[in-house]
Protein backbone atom coordinates (compact mmCIF):
# COMPACT_ATOMS: atom_id res chain seq x y z
CA UNK A 1 0.00 0.00 0.00
CA UNK A 2 1.57 3.34 -1.26
CA UNK A 3 -0.31 6.86 -0.49
CA UNK A 4 1.20 10.13 -1.49
CA UNK A 5 -0.37 13.61 -0.63
CA UNK A 6 1.83 16.30 -2.72
CA UNK A 7 1.68 19.67 -4.17
CA UNK A 8 4.17 18.06 -7.12
CA UNK A 9 3.42 16.41 -10.43
CA UNK A 10 3.64 12.92 -10.65
CA UNK A 11 5.11 10.81 -13.55
CA UNK A 12 1.75 8.99 -14.08
CA UNK A 13 3.32 6.24 -16.30
CA UNK A 14 5.67 5.66 -14.54
CA UNK A 15 4.36 5.34 -11.27
CA UNK A 16 1.79 2.84 -12.93
CA UNK A 17 4.76 0.67 -14.67
CA UNK A 18 6.08 0.46 -11.65
CA UNK A 19 2.92 -0.73 -9.72
CA UNK A 20 2.28 -3.41 -12.54
CA UNK A 21 6.18 -4.57 -12.43
CA UNK A 22 5.94 -5.57 -8.51
CA UNK A 23 2.25 -7.32 -8.35
CA UNK A 24 3.96 -10.92 -8.11
CA UNK A 25 0.70 -13.32 -8.55
CA UNK A 26 -2.16 -10.57 -9.73
CA UNK A 27 -3.35 -10.82 -13.27
CA UNK A 28 -5.17 -7.94 -13.42
CA UNK A 29 -4.26 -4.18 -12.42
CA UNK A 30 -6.38 -1.18 -12.93
CA UNK A 31 -5.43 2.45 -12.90
CA UNK A 32 -7.47 5.56 -13.03
CA UNK A 33 -5.88 9.43 -13.61
CA UNK A 34 -8.34 12.48 -13.06
CA UNK A 35 -7.19 15.36 -15.51
CA UNK A 36 -7.71 19.12 -14.77
CA UNK A 37 -10.51 19.23 -17.52
CA UNK A 38 -11.49 22.81 -18.68
CA UNK A 39 -15.26 22.16 -19.75
CA UNK A 40 -16.25 25.83 -20.36
CA UNK A 41 -13.06 26.40 -22.22
CA UNK A 42 -12.10 29.38 -19.79
CA UNK A 43 -10.46 27.73 -17.41
CA UNK A 44 -7.01 29.54 -16.31
CA UNK A 45 -6.42 27.11 -13.19
CA UNK A 46 -7.40 24.83 -10.47
CA UNK A 47 -6.21 25.14 -7.11
CA UNK A 48 -6.66 22.37 -4.81
CA UNK A 49 -7.02 22.89 -0.84
CA UNK A 50 -6.75 20.29 1.73
CA UNK A 51 -6.82 19.24 5.47
CA UNK A 52 -3.41 17.64 6.16
CA UNK A 53 -3.39 14.82 8.65
CA UNK A 54 -6.73 14.14 8.13
CA UNK A 55 -6.00 13.67 4.31
CA UNK A 56 -3.41 11.12 4.68
CA UNK A 57 -5.54 9.26 7.43
CA UNK A 58 -9.16 9.04 5.30
CA UNK A 59 -6.81 7.88 2.32
CA UNK A 60 -5.61 5.24 3.97
CA UNK A 61 -8.53 4.14 5.82
CA UNK A 62 -10.28 4.43 2.42
CA UNK A 63 -7.31 2.05 0.76
CA UNK A 64 -7.53 -0.74 3.71
CA UNK A 65 -11.43 -0.89 3.24
CA UNK A 66 -10.01 -1.63 -0.33
CA UNK A 67 -7.47 -4.05 -0.01
CA UNK A 68 -9.76 -6.22 2.12
CA UNK A 69 -13.60 -5.28 0.93
CA UNK A 70 -12.39 -6.47 -3.03
CA UNK A 71 -9.34 -8.78 -1.93
CA UNK A 72 -6.47 -6.72 -3.82
CA UNK A 73 -3.04 -7.80 -3.39
CA UNK A 74 -1.97 -4.11 -3.75
CA UNK A 75 -2.98 -0.44 -3.94
CA UNK A 76 -1.57 2.78 -4.90
CA UNK A 77 -2.99 6.55 -4.53
CA UNK A 78 -1.67 9.73 -5.15
CA UNK A 79 -3.36 13.42 -4.71
CA UNK A 80 -1.75 16.22 -5.44
CA UNK A 81 -3.30 19.58 -3.72
CA UNK A 82 -1.90 23.46 -4.73
CA UNK A 83 -2.21 25.07 -8.20
CA UNK A 84 -2.51 23.06 -11.35
CA UNK A 85 -3.45 23.89 -14.56
CA UNK A 86 -5.93 22.62 -17.23
CA UNK A 87 -4.61 19.19 -18.61
CA UNK A 88 -2.47 18.58 -15.23
CA UNK A 89 -2.57 15.47 -13.34
CA UNK A 90 -4.68 15.77 -10.46
CA UNK A 91 -4.34 12.25 -8.95
CA UNK A 92 -4.07 8.93 -9.89
CA UNK A 93 -4.95 5.44 -8.38
CA UNK A 94 -4.19 1.86 -9.25
CA UNK A 95 -5.68 -1.48 -8.05
CA UNK A 96 -3.72 -4.66 -8.56
CA UNK A 97 -5.99 -8.53 -7.98
CA UNK A 98 -6.21 -11.85 -9.44
CA UNK A 99 -9.21 -11.04 -11.39
CA UNK A 100 -10.38 -8.46 -13.27
CA UNK A 101 -13.81 -7.79 -11.69
CA UNK A 102 -12.20 -6.97 -8.20
CA UNK A 103 -9.13 -4.74 -9.78
CA UNK A 104 -11.99 -2.81 -11.12
CA UNK A 105 -14.35 -2.20 -8.30
CA UNK A 106 -11.53 -1.32 -6.00
CA UNK A 107 -10.33 1.12 -7.78
CA UNK A 108 -14.29 2.50 -8.42
CA UNK A 109 -14.72 2.18 -4.80
CA UNK A 110 -11.17 4.26 -3.61
CA UNK A 111 -12.60 7.10 -6.32
CA UNK A 112 -16.18 7.42 -4.88
CA UNK A 113 -14.16 7.75 -1.92
CA UNK A 114 -12.27 10.07 -2.88
CA UNK A 115 -14.55 11.81 -4.49
CA UNK A 116 -16.72 12.76 -1.42
CA UNK A 117 -15.23 11.62 1.59
CA UNK A 118 -11.65 12.74 1.34
CA UNK A 119 -10.43 16.10 2.58
CA UNK A 120 -9.98 17.95 -0.60
CA UNK A 121 -11.94 21.06 -1.67
CA UNK A 122 -11.12 22.31 -5.87
CA UNK A 123 -11.75 25.85 -6.60
CA UNK A 124 -11.68 26.98 -10.36
CA UNK A 125 -9.82 30.52 -11.32
CA UNK A 126 -11.19 31.24 -14.72
CA UNK A 127 -11.10 34.39 -16.95
CA UNK A 128 -13.94 35.68 -15.07
CA UNK A 129 -13.38 35.17 -11.47
CA UNK A 130 -12.90 32.36 -9.39
CA UNK A 131 -15.61 29.69 -7.49
CA UNK A 132 -15.33 26.67 -5.12
CA UNK A 133 -16.35 24.03 -7.16
CA UNK A 134 -19.42 22.12 -6.17
CA UNK A 135 -20.41 18.66 -5.31
CA UNK A 136 -22.04 16.49 -8.09
CA UNK A 137 -25.01 14.54 -7.21
CA UNK A 138 -23.89 11.97 -8.84
CA UNK A 139 -20.24 11.66 -6.73
CA UNK A 140 -22.27 10.90 -3.48
CA UNK A 141 -25.02 8.87 -5.29
CA UNK A 142 -22.38 6.96 -6.50
CA UNK A 143 -21.59 6.23 -2.68
CA UNK A 144 -24.86 4.51 -1.92
CA UNK A 145 -23.69 1.27 -4.72
CA UNK A 146 -21.04 0.34 -1.51
CA UNK B 1 -9.93 23.59 21.27
CA UNK B 2 -8.54 24.06 17.90
CA UNK B 3 -10.96 24.98 15.63
CA UNK B 4 -9.89 24.57 11.60
CA UNK B 5 -12.03 26.08 8.63
CA UNK B 6 -11.42 25.07 4.85
CA UNK B 7 -11.95 26.35 1.32
CA UNK B 8 -15.08 28.66 1.82
CA UNK B 9 -15.88 28.45 4.70
CA UNK B 10 -12.09 29.47 5.58
CA UNK B 11 -12.61 32.60 3.54
CA UNK B 12 -15.88 34.09 4.91
CA UNK B 13 -14.51 33.63 8.33
CA UNK B 14 -11.54 35.21 7.47
CA UNK B 15 -8.65 32.75 8.65
CA UNK B 16 -7.66 29.33 8.45
CA UNK B 17 -7.72 28.99 12.33
CA UNK B 18 -8.01 29.52 15.69
CA UNK B 19 -8.08 28.35 19.43
CA UNK B 20 -11.11 28.88 21.57
CA UNK B 21 -12.75 27.95 24.96
CA UNK B 22 -15.75 26.69 24.81
CA UNK B 23 -18.62 24.79 27.16
CA UNK B 24 -20.42 23.53 23.91
CA UNK B 25 -21.19 20.07 24.90
CA UNK B 26 -22.21 19.41 20.96
CA UNK B 27 -21.23 20.65 17.40
CA UNK B 28 -24.60 22.17 17.25
CA UNK B 29 -24.03 24.10 20.31
CA UNK B 30 -20.43 25.11 19.26
CA UNK B 31 -21.95 26.65 15.92
CA UNK B 32 -24.81 28.51 17.47
CA UNK B 33 -21.78 29.82 19.61
CA UNK B 34 -19.98 30.83 16.88
CA UNK B 35 -22.70 32.37 15.01
CA UNK B 36 -23.65 34.45 18.03
CA UNK B 37 -20.24 35.60 18.16
CA UNK B 38 -19.69 37.66 14.55
CA UNK B 39 -21.78 37.98 11.09
CA UNK B 40 -18.84 36.73 9.32
CA UNK B 41 -19.30 33.39 11.46
CA UNK B 42 -23.38 33.87 11.15
CA UNK B 43 -22.48 33.90 7.31
CA UNK B 44 -20.33 31.27 7.67
CA UNK B 45 -22.72 28.66 9.23
CA UNK B 46 -26.21 30.10 7.76
CA UNK B 47 -26.73 26.49 5.74
CA UNK B 48 -25.44 23.93 7.65
CA UNK B 49 -27.12 21.07 5.03
CA UNK B 50 -24.01 22.77 3.08
CA UNK B 51 -21.32 22.10 5.55
CA UNK B 52 -19.04 19.14 6.56
CA UNK B 53 -17.51 18.58 10.40
CA UNK B 54 -14.75 16.61 11.34
CA UNK B 55 -13.87 15.94 14.96
CA UNK B 56 -10.17 15.09 15.45
CA UNK B 57 -10.16 14.59 11.83
CA UNK B 58 -13.16 11.99 11.55
CA UNK B 59 -16.13 13.10 9.43
CA UNK B 60 -18.83 13.19 12.64
CA UNK B 61 -22.74 15.03 12.81
CA UNK B 62 -23.60 18.22 13.88
CA UNK B 63 -25.19 16.45 16.99
CA UNK B 64 -21.77 14.74 18.13
CA UNK B 65 -20.40 15.14 21.61
CA UNK B 66 -17.68 17.21 21.60
CA UNK B 67 -15.59 15.42 25.15
CA UNK B 68 -12.69 15.26 25.00
CA UNK B 69 -12.29 16.45 21.28
CA UNK B 70 -9.13 18.64 20.57
CA UNK B 71 -9.89 19.58 16.81
CA UNK B 72 -12.88 20.52 15.36
CA UNK B 73 -12.75 21.37 11.59
CA UNK B 74 -15.67 22.85 9.31
CA UNK B 75 -15.29 22.81 5.21
CA UNK B 76 -17.59 22.66 2.39
CA UNK B 77 -18.88 18.86 0.39
CA UNK B 78 -15.82 17.43 -0.03
CA UNK B 79 -14.88 17.84 -3.96
CA UNK B 80 -11.53 15.50 -4.53
CA UNK B 81 -10.33 13.04 -7.33
CA UNK C 1 -8.43 5.13 -31.48
CA UNK C 2 -5.75 2.89 -31.65
CA UNK C 3 -5.28 -0.77 -31.49
CA UNK C 4 -2.87 -3.24 -31.96
CA UNK C 5 -2.32 -6.86 -31.88
CA UNK C 6 1.15 -7.89 -31.45
CA UNK C 7 3.78 -10.59 -30.77
CA UNK C 8 6.36 -8.12 -29.02
CA UNK C 9 5.97 -6.87 -25.92
CA UNK C 10 4.74 -3.55 -24.92
CA UNK C 11 5.48 -0.43 -22.60
CA UNK C 12 2.84 -0.36 -20.75
CA UNK C 13 4.31 3.19 -18.41
CA UNK C 14 4.76 4.59 -21.69
CA UNK C 15 1.61 3.81 -23.63
CA UNK C 16 -0.16 4.60 -20.47
CA UNK C 17 1.47 7.96 -20.03
CA UNK C 18 0.91 9.10 -23.54
CA UNK C 19 -2.71 7.94 -23.90
CA UNK C 20 -3.13 9.90 -20.60
CA UNK C 21 -1.16 13.25 -22.40
CA UNK C 22 -3.20 13.09 -25.76
CA UNK C 23 -6.43 13.69 -24.25
CA UNK C 24 -7.69 17.12 -24.56
CA UNK C 25 -10.68 17.86 -22.51
CA UNK C 26 -11.13 14.47 -20.34
CA UNK C 27 -11.06 14.30 -17.08
CA UNK C 28 -10.95 10.52 -16.62
CA UNK C 29 -8.20 8.01 -17.45
CA UNK C 30 -9.07 4.66 -17.02
CA UNK C 31 -6.35 1.27 -18.20
CA UNK C 32 -6.85 -2.72 -17.67
CA UNK C 33 -3.59 -4.33 -17.97
CA UNK C 34 -3.75 -8.26 -17.70
CA UNK C 35 -0.45 -10.05 -16.71
CA UNK C 36 0.75 -13.97 -16.74
CA UNK C 37 -0.43 -15.07 -13.44
CA UNK C 38 1.05 -18.16 -12.57
CA UNK C 39 -2.08 -19.45 -9.80
CA UNK C 40 -1.01 -22.75 -9.55
CA UNK C 41 2.98 -22.00 -9.12
CA UNK C 42 4.05 -24.82 -11.81
CA UNK C 43 3.23 -22.44 -15.42
CA UNK C 44 6.29 -22.34 -17.51
CA UNK C 45 4.41 -19.90 -20.31
CA UNK C 46 1.50 -19.27 -21.69
CA UNK C 47 1.05 -19.50 -25.29
CA UNK C 48 -1.71 -17.20 -27.12
CA UNK C 49 -2.88 -18.42 -30.21
CA UNK C 50 -5.18 -15.98 -32.06
CA UNK C 51 -6.94 -15.40 -35.83
CA UNK C 52 -5.64 -12.94 -37.74
CA UNK C 53 -7.50 -10.45 -40.04
CA UNK C 54 -10.78 -11.29 -37.76
CA UNK C 55 -8.77 -10.64 -34.33
CA UNK C 56 -8.12 -6.71 -35.69
CA UNK C 57 -11.89 -6.49 -36.67
CA UNK C 58 -13.57 -7.91 -33.98
CA UNK C 59 -11.67 -5.27 -31.61
CA UNK C 60 -12.51 -2.31 -33.75
CA UNK C 61 -15.94 -2.89 -33.68
CA UNK C 62 -15.90 -3.63 -29.86
CA UNK C 63 -14.03 0.05 -29.43
CA UNK C 64 -16.07 1.50 -31.90
CA UNK C 65 -19.03 0.09 -29.91
CA UNK C 66 -17.42 1.61 -26.75
CA UNK C 67 -16.69 5.03 -27.71
CA UNK C 68 -20.25 5.41 -29.30
CA UNK C 69 -22.02 3.70 -26.11
CA UNK C 70 -19.68 5.57 -23.50
CA UNK C 71 -19.09 8.87 -25.17
CA UNK C 72 -15.59 8.16 -24.86
CA UNK C 73 -13.02 10.68 -26.01
CA UNK C 74 -10.47 8.21 -27.08
CA UNK C 75 -9.87 3.88 -26.57
CA UNK C 76 -6.05 2.40 -26.82
CA UNK C 77 -6.21 -1.47 -27.40
CA UNK C 78 -3.11 -3.25 -27.31
CA UNK C 79 -3.09 -7.36 -27.18
CA UNK C 80 -0.55 -9.67 -27.68
CA UNK C 81 0.03 -12.93 -29.02
CA UNK C 82 2.80 -15.78 -28.87
CA UNK C 83 4.78 -17.12 -26.00
CA UNK C 84 4.69 -14.94 -22.58
CA UNK C 85 6.02 -16.07 -19.05
CA UNK C 86 4.34 -15.49 -15.56
CA UNK C 87 4.62 -12.05 -14.60
CA UNK C 88 4.56 -10.67 -18.35
CA UNK C 89 1.84 -8.59 -19.68
CA UNK C 90 -0.44 -10.16 -22.10
CA UNK C 91 -2.60 -6.85 -22.89
CA UNK C 92 -3.71 -3.54 -21.95
CA UNK C 93 -6.93 -1.31 -22.48
CA UNK C 94 -7.16 2.31 -22.07
CA UNK C 95 -10.07 4.50 -22.19
CA UNK C 96 -10.69 8.42 -21.78
CA UNK C 97 -14.02 10.10 -21.14
CA UNK C 98 -15.27 13.72 -19.18
CA UNK C 99 -15.87 11.83 -16.67
CA UNK C 100 -15.04 8.78 -14.13
CA UNK C 101 -18.18 6.40 -14.76
CA UNK C 102 -17.94 6.72 -18.49
CA UNK C 103 -14.03 5.89 -18.60
CA UNK C 104 -14.40 3.09 -16.31
CA UNK C 105 -17.82 1.41 -17.38
CA UNK C 106 -16.20 1.52 -21.19
CA UNK C 107 -12.89 -0.49 -20.30
CA UNK C 108 -14.69 -2.90 -18.58
CA UNK C 109 -17.14 -3.07 -20.97
CA UNK C 110 -13.97 -3.65 -23.81
CA UNK C 111 -13.15 -6.14 -20.88
CA UNK C 112 -15.66 -8.02 -20.77
CA UNK C 113 -15.95 -8.39 -24.85
CA UNK C 114 -12.05 -9.06 -25.06
CA UNK C 115 -12.60 -11.92 -22.50
CA UNK C 116 -15.06 -13.50 -24.61
CA UNK C 117 -15.41 -12.81 -28.04
CA UNK C 118 -12.54 -11.57 -29.58
CA UNK C 119 -10.77 -14.25 -31.12
CA UNK C 120 -7.83 -15.46 -28.76
CA UNK C 121 -7.27 -18.69 -27.17
CA UNK C 122 -4.67 -19.23 -24.24
CA UNK C 123 -2.66 -22.21 -23.66
CA UNK C 124 -0.87 -22.95 -20.65
CA UNK C 125 2.39 -25.26 -20.56
CA UNK C 126 3.02 -26.20 -16.77
CA UNK C 127 5.76 -28.18 -15.59
CA UNK C 128 2.90 -31.65 -16.04
CA UNK C 129 1.37 -30.99 -19.57
CA UNK C 130 -0.21 -27.96 -21.80
CA UNK C 131 -3.57 -27.27 -21.39
CA UNK C 132 -5.83 -25.15 -23.05
CA UNK C 133 -7.36 -22.43 -20.69
CA UNK C 134 -11.04 -23.12 -20.22
CA UNK C 135 -13.47 -19.92 -20.03
CA UNK C 136 -14.91 -19.27 -17.14
CA UNK C 137 -18.52 -18.86 -16.32
CA UNK C 138 -17.62 -14.97 -14.88
CA UNK C 139 -16.56 -13.91 -18.02
CA UNK C 140 -19.83 -15.34 -19.82
CA UNK C 141 -21.85 -14.45 -17.76
CA UNK C 142 -19.67 -10.25 -17.12
CA UNK C 143 -21.48 -10.17 -20.83
CA UNK C 144 -25.47 -9.98 -19.73
CA UNK C 145 -24.90 -6.73 -17.78
CA UNK C 146 -24.24 -4.98 -21.40
CA UNK D 1 -14.38 -22.87 -49.46
CA UNK D 2 -11.55 -21.92 -46.94
CA UNK D 3 -11.70 -23.85 -43.57
CA UNK D 4 -9.85 -22.68 -41.03
CA UNK D 5 -9.08 -24.42 -37.23
CA UNK D 6 -7.88 -22.72 -34.39
CA UNK D 7 -6.87 -24.10 -30.77
CA UNK D 8 -7.58 -27.56 -29.94
CA UNK D 9 -9.61 -27.91 -32.74
CA UNK D 10 -6.70 -27.13 -34.63
CA UNK D 11 -4.69 -29.55 -32.65
CA UNK D 12 -7.37 -32.46 -33.16
CA UNK D 13 -7.70 -32.15 -36.45
CA UNK D 14 -3.98 -31.93 -37.11
CA UNK D 15 -3.98 -28.84 -39.56
CA UNK D 16 -4.55 -25.12 -39.40
CA UNK D 17 -6.71 -24.81 -42.87
CA UNK D 18 -7.55 -26.60 -45.76
CA UNK D 19 -9.21 -25.69 -48.96
CA UNK D 20 -12.40 -27.54 -49.52
CA UNK D 21 -15.29 -28.31 -52.28
CA UNK D 22 -18.65 -28.31 -50.53
CA UNK D 23 -22.62 -28.37 -51.10
CA UNK D 24 -23.79 -28.11 -47.83
CA UNK D 25 -25.91 -25.74 -47.42
CA UNK D 26 -25.65 -24.53 -43.26
CA UNK D 27 -22.51 -24.66 -40.86
CA UNK D 28 -24.68 -27.33 -38.89
CA UNK D 29 -24.11 -29.40 -42.45
CA UNK D 30 -20.84 -29.00 -43.38
CA UNK D 31 -20.03 -30.12 -39.83
CA UNK D 32 -21.74 -33.50 -40.73
CA UNK D 33 -20.09 -34.06 -43.92
CA UNK D 34 -16.75 -33.30 -41.95
CA UNK D 35 -17.87 -35.46 -38.76
CA UNK D 36 -18.19 -38.26 -41.49
CA UNK D 37 -14.89 -38.37 -43.18
CA UNK D 38 -12.33 -39.53 -40.47
CA UNK D 39 -12.04 -39.82 -36.68
CA UNK D 40 -9.84 -37.03 -36.01
CA UNK D 41 -12.64 -34.97 -37.37
CA UNK D 42 -15.45 -36.85 -35.74
CA UNK D 43 -13.38 -36.21 -32.30
CA UNK D 44 -13.23 -32.42 -33.17
CA UNK D 45 -16.63 -31.82 -33.77
CA UNK D 46 -17.89 -34.02 -30.87
CA UNK D 47 -19.35 -31.60 -28.77
CA UNK D 48 -20.90 -28.38 -30.84
CA UNK D 49 -21.61 -26.63 -27.50
CA UNK D 50 -17.77 -26.58 -26.90
CA UNK D 51 -17.46 -24.63 -30.64
CA UNK D 52 -18.08 -21.57 -31.97
CA UNK D 53 -17.83 -20.74 -35.32
CA UNK D 54 -17.09 -17.87 -37.45
CA UNK D 55 -17.99 -17.16 -41.20
CA UNK D 56 -16.04 -14.82 -43.16
CA UNK D 57 -14.90 -13.56 -39.79
CA UNK D 58 -17.96 -12.75 -38.24
CA UNK D 59 -19.04 -14.93 -35.33
CA UNK D 60 -22.11 -16.81 -36.80
CA UNK D 61 -24.72 -19.98 -35.35
CA UNK D 62 -24.22 -23.62 -36.52
CA UNK D 63 -27.53 -22.61 -38.46
CA UNK D 64 -26.15 -19.97 -40.78
CA UNK D 65 -26.42 -20.36 -44.06
CA UNK D 66 -23.31 -20.80 -46.00
CA UNK D 67 -24.51 -18.72 -49.40
CA UNK D 68 -21.17 -16.56 -50.49
CA UNK D 69 -18.99 -17.54 -47.70
CA UNK D 70 -15.71 -17.98 -48.30
CA UNK D 71 -13.56 -18.18 -44.75
CA UNK D 72 -15.44 -20.25 -42.41
CA UNK D 73 -13.20 -20.99 -38.91
CA UNK D 74 -14.16 -23.19 -36.42
CA UNK D 75 -12.59 -22.91 -32.51
CA UNK D 76 -13.38 -23.55 -28.62
CA UNK D 77 -14.91 -20.31 -26.95
CA UNK D 78 -12.13 -17.76 -26.62
CA UNK D 79 -10.29 -16.88 -23.87
CA UNK D 80 -8.53 -13.32 -24.00
CA UNK D 81 -7.61 -10.36 -22.03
Amino acid sequence: MDIRVQSDPFDFGAEAEAFAQRQGGMGAVVTFTGIVRDAAGSLVSMEIEHYPGMTEKALEEHAHEALTRFQLGDVLIVHRFGAMRPGEMIMMVATAAPHRADAFQGAEFLMDYLKSRAPFWKKEITRSGTDWVAPRHEDEDALGRW
Amino acid sequence: MQLLYFAWVRERIGLPRETIETKARTVAELVAELKAREDRYAAAFADLSALRVALDQELADFDAPLDGVREVAFFPPMTGG
